[in-house]
């Protein structure tokens, strides 16, 4: 039996160089709450584990001209803790510390969420609607690309081989912006996701002049609503036009039936918890 | 001396309440095979015994009052508190 | 709250194991290891239901580090007997079968074969290096499919017991129960108000944190140890004698610690495997379940379906009552449907009554008790149909409740009289509570059910020894899982008239004190306590004797009182009392060491009620159940140590809560369980909750010195129906299936407001 | 493979051990140190019965690689008292009947060590959240969450 290796490299390029040399059969550990369990479970069987959490860039949090760096290893307490980002983006830092127990939090991060591919994850709705950029390096360099197109199925990213996500940019945005994200859980903890709602927007006075939704569990990967943020773009967020933007999200959804809810009531939720998301946000973003 | 429904079907042609002589347990049953012989062992095994509502277990030789309500029921335990 | 009437008894001292459970200390099962020890691990069948045509384990047993392999051809047969365990019966031709499949395999993650090697690592290797053949069968899993005639069969020598004439055809009905009083169709022509319900349960598991855990050293010279977490060490040993071959004197079993049980911890599962390896091996084996194998392979309670029929007058009173209930036993018979049926209907005064019970097996893990076994299924349905007719009558259903209650006298379905019973005072003291007597907030709802548990006495045998110092070693032969060592101490210092801090209380191995039955059916703090008891009167009445021999007096001139021996009047003469201390440390020079010693078998544990009362509120979007207070009034007799009482209140009503909105088996099509872990198998957790109000009434048991009644089942029979009946009076949906999770309250009010359910 | 040395910090001594890398630190506490007093109840972060602490975040020690804890300072259970004197909460626990079986309570002492060690004046609903990842079987919580707020009172009043 093949025993694996653990290796702690200290730069990215580093972590690519050991990425792009295990023959595919490298992880990267973050935080580990997925791979760990998964590992135990057979599910993966790595034969090199890259714990990127000795690598500056990928456990810092950064703010530059606006922008919020987050890096990918970063853990949901130390999100938590951070007042600035909080306040910047009390939606999305709310979704990464929705993800499991207090005990999770201190070591589960926002990049492992987004790449552990799972169309439940909670970070990832808020960063879609938050219009996140991750940063990827490869053996290839580094390339930007939206977090909405690095999940490509339960379980699969649309990243190359020996590539990795470095960090997630969550960009400048205008007075009068507030995010919120919202999940449904049977219990109040300790639930994986049955449907997650992710909403960001903009309001000018009364008018909501810029918004994206993002819905989980709702699909193979977490789905940009468009026509959601469609309806809401030049409303007053009024009941007419949050009714079309709940019935554009219920028309997203591609649920299955499992063990954490029917697609009938992931459909009915997916507006529900829209509505109930936009009057956060709103009211975050300034909203009387 | 009482039985269930079902095991009086079974055993006394549905006679449920019967009175017997006895001052134990053991006496009550022999009784009772001499009546029905059909229920010979049936009341050794798998059974709890009601001796005027205090629950017996295994109470083979307990003591029965001159007037006893002696009930024969399914065996109980308990799943554990803890 | 009743007033001091005793010294310790009654008081909340601090538990003896308090120390080492708070600092890591404590040894529970999977903390024992030994020199040389193997990992033991488990084969387990991917199928629900298949035939094993042949197993080849050749390839494994040549990896390096494989010690020993077993399969069932390893463990004789056994005969078609019955034992106890526990609370129910079982059957050794399947219990042999349900540790280690022979013939078939009858459920997904039955174990087909067990290694033991030198590491985990190797262990799983040669796992999955063992080739089993497989003819897969049709399987069922539900319990009404399983009963159908065209269902798959499950064992070709079933024939269903209680039936006449008696079935020539194999079926998965085990057996079938009925019982009667008065005539049920007589009584609902007299009824003004009818209602019929049907309901379901799922199976539920009882969810204790410790996973079943085993450590076996087998000598070459025929003696075995085996360290294990269980509810009943003596237990263990008779399972694994009767199905190892070996004679009890040759096994001693230590109980570790025991991380919860519930029931679930009363039958085998490791055990045997663990010896027989070691056997095999002649090196210390330990095994010790995942999170998932405890989930897919050990016991949960059944899951049922009941068929209610009530029928009463218009001032309330309950005329007629129908009740079918139909278990689940698991791949072997043996459901709790006995208790089940039993139950159903012990809280009322009802002159007419039917009640039959089934039996029923299907390709699930043979269910193990769970607290208060088969009661809470039955009563899910019966109370929700009770709190029909409040409604539909118009009458407070604590009022209803107490209209028909079971007294004193009160003659049973099952044919015994109810004795000394506190039904009536439980539901005044439910009525008269702070959280009945505040109105229900804005917005939310109130509900309250009633449950009904036997108790249950048997084997005990305890010691008290008398140190030289005067300090009294209590030894007791049951697992203490919810703080019974303090009960048992606090009884002993009562009788003793000595410190509560001068008693330590142990749980013995069985080689070291005389037979138990298992810590279950709230047995302990009852017969235990009555074995503590008698071995304590035991010691005292040598004190008495050896004081008498001191003063040159008859024994009768000395009596016992504070702690030491004294004079029984002036006339036996002027005597200085003779503390234990004293008598303790001249024990040698007036006759050898003191102990006292007591065996009996406990009859007469007093039967329990409890009411509970529950507030909540519905989210009618979401289907979501928010719990905002809670209530469980309950007659516990005495209640020796209050806060461990109350925490049995409050425990068993948490886990009534998690059976009512969210905890459930769930299988595909394969027969397969899709959530067997505390991910998707949601049992309460803290941010769930309220507090647990708790309201103790004590009736006392007349047949215990202090008043004792067995306190830890009732608790987990009334949540449901409370639940159930506030979601309904809250939404107007009386759900008839558990859980009530969101997704399927969400269905329910769905399609009671086709309005809701178009936006 | 070669085994991995690992020099870490473990209730304030300093510490090596060899590890594989897929060891867990549940794994390393539990066999390769004798610290058994972190409690394998599921594997999977679910529980919470390993919770330990790690350069002062509570997390769950079968989600950490042994490897990771190189360099790092570990608290379990066995390390929270202080020589003979209990802490507060264990003591506490105790008084309180907040355990029953056990097996959870020292994940539960760990992580309710951890909030209040950030948060000193929680709210009922605050320690429940703060605890909602360690389940417990047995008491339905309600004795757990009055022995964390009777604490933290107690050291708000001595704090005085």
């Amino acid at each position: 039996m093949m025993q694996a290796e653990y290796r702690a490299p200290t730069s990215v390029d580093e972590a690519v160089g050991l990425m792009a040399g295990s023959g595919g059969k490298g992880r990267v550990l973050a935080g580990g709450t997925d791979l760990l369990v998964q590992m135990r479970a057979g599910m993966q069987v790595p034969g090199l584990i890259v714990d990127v959490k000795r690598i500056a860039e990928m456990t810092s949090i950064v703010q530059q001209d606006g922008d919020w760096r987050i890096g990918a290893a970063v853990s949901g307490a130390e999100i938590h803790d951070h007042a600035g980002l909080r306040a910047a983006w009390p939606g999305v830092v709310e979704a990464i510390n929705l993800i499991g127990s207090k005990q999770v939090q201190g070591r589960a991060s926002a990049g492992g969420n987004l790449c552990n591919a799972s169309p439940a994850a909670d970070s990832v709705p808020a960063l879609v609607a938050a219009g996140a950029v991750a940063t990827v390096q490869g053996p290839n360099g580094r390339r930007a690309v939206p977090v909405e197109q690095i999940p490509a199925g339960p379980g699969r990213t649309s990243l190359a081989p020996g590539e990795i996500v470095v960090s997630l940019t969550l960009p400048a945005r205008p007075k009068g912006s507030g995010d919120a994200y919202l999940r449904l859980i049977p219990r109040t903890e300790m639930d994986i996701a049955v449907v997650g709602c992710g909403v960001n927007l903009t309001l000018s006075g009364h008018n909501c002049v810029a918004a994206r939704v993002a819905l989980g569990a709702v699909a193979p990967t977490v789905l940009l609503v468009e026509a959601a943020a469609k309806a809401l773009i030049g409303s007053t967020l009024d009941p007419a036009s949050l009714e079309a933007a709940a019935a554009a999200c219920r028309a997203a959804c591609k649920p299955i039936d499992d063990k954490r809810g029917t697609i009938v009531y992931r459909t009915k939720i997916a507006g529900v918890l829209l509505k109930r998301a936009v009057a956060i946000a709103a009211q975050r973003a300034g909203k009387h | 001396m009482i039985l269930t429904y079902s095991f009086a079907q079974q055993y006394t042609g549905g006679e449920t309440e019967i009175e017997l002589p006895g001052r134990t347990v053991r006496q009550l049953i022999r009784g009772l095979e001499a009546r029905y012989p059909a229920i010979a062992g049936q009341l050794e095994g798998d059974i709890a015994v009601v001796i005027d509502g205090v629950i017996h277990q295994n109470a083979w030789l307990e003591d029965v009052g001159e007037v006893s309500e002696v009930a024969f029921i399914p065996p109980i335990g308990g799943g554990g508190a803890h | 709250m009743s007033a001091q009437r005793y010294k310790w008894v009654g008081t909340r001292q601090n538990r003896p194991d308090g120390a080492d459970k708070v600092t890591g200390r404590a040894r529970f099962a999977a903390d024992f290891n030994l020199p040389g020890e193997l990992v033991g691990k488990v084969l387990r069948s991917p199928h629900a239901h298949a035939n094993i045509r042949s197993i080849d384990t050749t390839a494994a047993a040549r990896l390096p580090g494989v010690k020993a392999i077993v399969t069932g051809a390893d463990f004789p047969e056994q005969p078609d007997q019955l034992l106890p365990a526990g609370e129910m019966q079982v059957n050794l031709r399947d219990v042999t079968r349900n540790i280690m499949a022979k013939e078939k395999a009858l459920y997904e993650g039955h174990a087909v074969a067990a290694v033991a090697a030198t590491t985990a690592a190797v262990a799983a290797e040669a796992l999955s290096l063992i080739k089993v053949d497989y003819e897969i069968l049709p399987h069922v899993i539900d319990v009404r499919e399983a009963m159908k005639d065209n269902a798959p069969v499950l064992h070709a020598h079933m024939r269903t017991e209680g039936v006449k004439p008696a079935p020539d055809k194999p079926s998965n009905i085990a057996k079938r129960l009925e019982f009667a009083k008065g005539d049920a169709d007589a009584g609902f022509a007299q009824a003004e108000v009818v209602i019929e319900r049907e309901f379901t349960t799922e199976p539920v598991h009882q969810g204790y944190i410790e996973p079943h855990a085993a450590l076996a050293s087998a000598s070459e010279d025929g003696q075995v140890q085996l360290w294990t977490t269980t509810q009943g060490h003596f237990q263990v040993r008779g399972f694994c004698c009767r199905l190892l071959d070996l004679e009890t004197a040759q096994l001693r079993v230590t109980p570790s610690e025991i991380g919860g049980g519930f029931g679930g911890k009363t039958v085998v599962y490791l055990e045997p495997l663990a010896i027989r390896l070691s056997q095999r091996a002649g090196r210390p084996v330990k095994m010790v379940m995942s999170r998932e194998e405890v989930m897919r392979a050990s016991g949960p309670t059944s899951g049922g379906h009941v068929k209610v029929k009530l029928g009463a007058r218009k001032d309330g009173s309950i005329v007629a009552a129908d009740v079918t209930v139909a278990l689940q036993a698991g791949a072997f018979a043996g459901s709790p449907v006995g208790p089940s049926c039993m139950c159903s209907l012990a809280c009322y005064d009802i002159d007419n009554i039917r009640v039959v019970g089934f039996d029923v097996v299907s390709n699930r893990p043979k269910v193990a008790a769970y607290r208060a076994p088969g009661a809470p299924i039955s009563a899910w349905a019966v109370e929700s149909v009770v709190d029909m007719l409040a409604q539909e009558l118009g009458i407070d259903p604590i009022d209803l409740r107490l209209k028909n209650a079971a007294k004193q006298g009160t003659k049973t379905h099952y044919g015994a009289s109810f004795g000394v019973i506190g039904l009536v005072e439980t539901l005044e003291a439910a009525k008269n509570s702070p959280h009945y007597r505040a109105p229900v907030k804005p917005g939310h709802a109130r509900g309250v059910a009633a449950g009904f548990w036997f108790n249950v006495g048997a084997d005990s045998s305890a010691a008290a020894q008398v140190g030289e110092d005067g300090t009294v070693t209590i030894i007791s032969g049951n697992p203490d899982i919810g703080g019974s060592r303090a009960s048992l101490a606090l009884m002993a210092a009562e009788e003793l008239g000595i410190d509560y801090n001068k008693v330590r209380p142990i749980v013995a191995d069985t080689a070291s004190i005389g037979f138990n039955f298992v810590t279950g059916g709230s047995r302990v703090t009852f017969a235990t306590g009555l074995a503590v008891i008698n071995a304590t009167r035991d010691a005292i009445s040598q004190l008495k004797a050896r004081a008498a021999k001191i003063w040159e007096v008859d024994v009768e001139g000395v009596v016992w009182e504070e702690g030491e021996a004294r004079p029984s009047s002036t006339n036996v003469g002027k005597f200085e009392p003779l503390s234990l201390a004293k008598l303790a440390a001249s024990a040698s020079r007036t006759g050898g060491p003191i102990n006292g010693h007591a065996q009996l078998n406990a009859q007469g544990a007093g039967p329990g009620f409890g009411v509970h009362i529950v507030d909540l509120k519905v989210d009618m979007d979401t289907g979501i159940v928010t719990i905002d207070r809670y209530t469980a009034v309950q007659d516990v007799g005495t209640a020796i140590h209050p806060s461990y009482v109350e925490g049995q209140l409050q425990g068993g009503a948490v886990q009534g809560i998690g059976w009512a909105l969210n905890e459930e088996y769930i299988y595909d099509k394969q027969g397969r369980l899709q959530n067997p872990g505390f991910l998707d198998y949601r049992m309460p957790v803290a941010s769930d909750l309220p507090m647990i109000e708790t309201v103790l009434v004590e009736v006392p048991n007349p047949t215990h010195p202090y008043g004792v009644r067995g306190v830890g089942e009732v608790p987990i029979i009334p949540p449901m129906a409370a639940i159930g009946s506030a979601i309904a009076r809250a939404t107007g949906v009386r759900m008839l299936d558990l859980p009530m999770s969101p997704p399927r309250l969400s269905a329910a009010i769905d399609a009671a407001t086709p309005a809701m359910a178009a936006e | 493979m070669s085994k991995i040395h690992v020099t870490t910090t473990v209730n304030g001594e300093p510490t090596e051990f060899l590890c594989n890398a897929t060891d867990t630190l549940l794994d390393v506490l539990r066999d390769e140190l004798r610290l058994t007093g972190a409690k394998e109840g599921c594997g999977s972060g679910d529980c919470g019965a390993c919770s330990v602490i790690v350069d002062d975040r509570l997390t769950c020690a079968c989600l950490m690689l042994g490897a990771e804890a190189e360099g790092r300072r570990v608290l379990t259970i066995e390390g929270m008292a202080h020589g003979d004197q209990l802490h507060p909460l264990q003591k506490k626990f105790i008084e309180m009947a907040a355990l029953q079986c056990g097996v959870c309570t020292p994940g539960v002492l760990i992580a309710a060590k951890a909030l209040l060690d950030r948060n000193p004046n929680p709210t009922e609903t605050e320690v429940r959240f703060g605890l909602a990842g360690n389940l417990c079987r047995c008491t339905g919580y309600d004795k757990i969450i009055r022995a964390v707020m009777d604490v933290a009172a107690d050291q708000r009043e001595t704090a005085r």
